[in-house]
């Protein structure tokens, strides 16, 4: 399926984007995170979350969302 | 207060210390408040190898960090007996000295406050999708971490 | 901080935002101030009888109270990791809804503000000799008496 | 011995003086307190504390200053 992945922060410096189309055809979080690493080799040094409507997913569990957030970590206040 | 709309958290910038005075001057009229408890974020000019933070820039997962900011509060109203509270943060720059948090909680009595207001920022710290970018006066940058 | 000179706590009526405002403000030379944590206590509006709390009006032995808020900052300076702390507090009359005290405690990090902050109001409740005389609409009045 | 007795808050009301120069014989603050609320009996309901040199002193110690405060419960803040 065709996903619109968000990069934040560290990602985003390292994805070089904020948000680009890819054609994924894994099922869990952790094939996406897995698929993504083959592209951004450095993503495997970092601590992502991966979200889906608004809400951080177990990376065991399955994207159902077309479009999804990957987050390092926070750093707010 | 479970049917409030999602409010926008963030401003642009720094968090001046007139708009804590107007927020502070607003509960005036709120006679049934005894105790306020205001925390504030300030950005630390941090070294690093001998070079100093000079700003932070603030980026976020926006519609996240304020549904989880919204969630925060209906979780902190139903733990803690307050009258109200307000949460602002900082996105884009903001220089060291500056401040980039203003949480805001307001009770009939004190001992509510203490424990309210040290939930608030330490959810906030954990849970929000907010991430800050220190820029070093050679403009070189590293990311920030919360601990 | 052992040597400081007792300094004097009390300012005459309320304690205004702009006040509050301001001494945020000057903070913002401190860069290695990560953390603020206000305390701020204001007049409540209490119904007694069907009366209602229109002001207080405090009186203190202000020689023995300011020597007692010295030793709770040098007290809070030991116990907690402080950049600066500050204390004002009201004498005189302040209306409901206005501010009688002003706590403000600052720190690198966050960790140390909560707890500091609460011990130092919690000291200024219980150990220094501030009366508040309750005054109602109808001009009768009672006093008032910590918890 | 001549001792000024400050009083403060409700105390002050019921005495209808902030002070006063009294002869005290005694030697305690118990002492001081029972004398005191044979003047102003209505001192024997209140929760007083005795201070000198800006320090509460503990009922059973020595007056042993020539001013004295008399104080009701706080309620600053």
């Amino acid at each position: 399926m065709e996903l619109q992945i968000k990069y934040y922060g560290m990602l985003a410096e390292i994805s070089q984007c904020d948000e680009e189309l890819l054609n994924f055809d894994g099922t869990t979080g952790a094939d996406l995170l897995h698929f993504l690493i083959q592209k951004y080799p450095s993503f495997a040094t970092k601590d992502i979350k991966v979200a889906q409507y608004n809400q951080i997913i177990d990376l065991g569990n399955k994207i159902t969302s077309s479009e999804i957030a990957l987050l390092p970590p926070f750093s707010g206040g | 207060m479970m049917d409030k709309k999602i409010k926008n958290v963030f401003r642009e910038g720094a968090i001046s210390s007139e708009f804590i005075a107007n927020s502070i001057a607003k509960h005036q009229v709120k006679t049934n408040i005894g105790a306020h408890n205001i925390f504030l974020g300030q950005v630390r000019a941090d070294e690093l190898d001998g070079k100093q933070v000079e700003a932070i820039e603030y980026t976020a997962h926006v519609e996240m960090a304020n549904i989880t900011f919204h969630e925060i509060r209906e979780e902190t109203f139903e733990k803690f007996d307050l009258t109200c509270m307000h949460i602002y943060h900082s996105i884009g720059l903001v220089s060291a000295g500056e401040i980039c948090l203003f949480v805001f909680v307001s009770s009939p009595r004190r001992k509510q406050v203490f424990k309210a207001l040290e939930f608030v920022v330490e959810e906030i710290k954990a849970k929000v999708p907010i991430f800050g970018k220190e820029i070093f006066e050679d403009t070189t940058h590293q990311w920030k971490v919360n601990q």
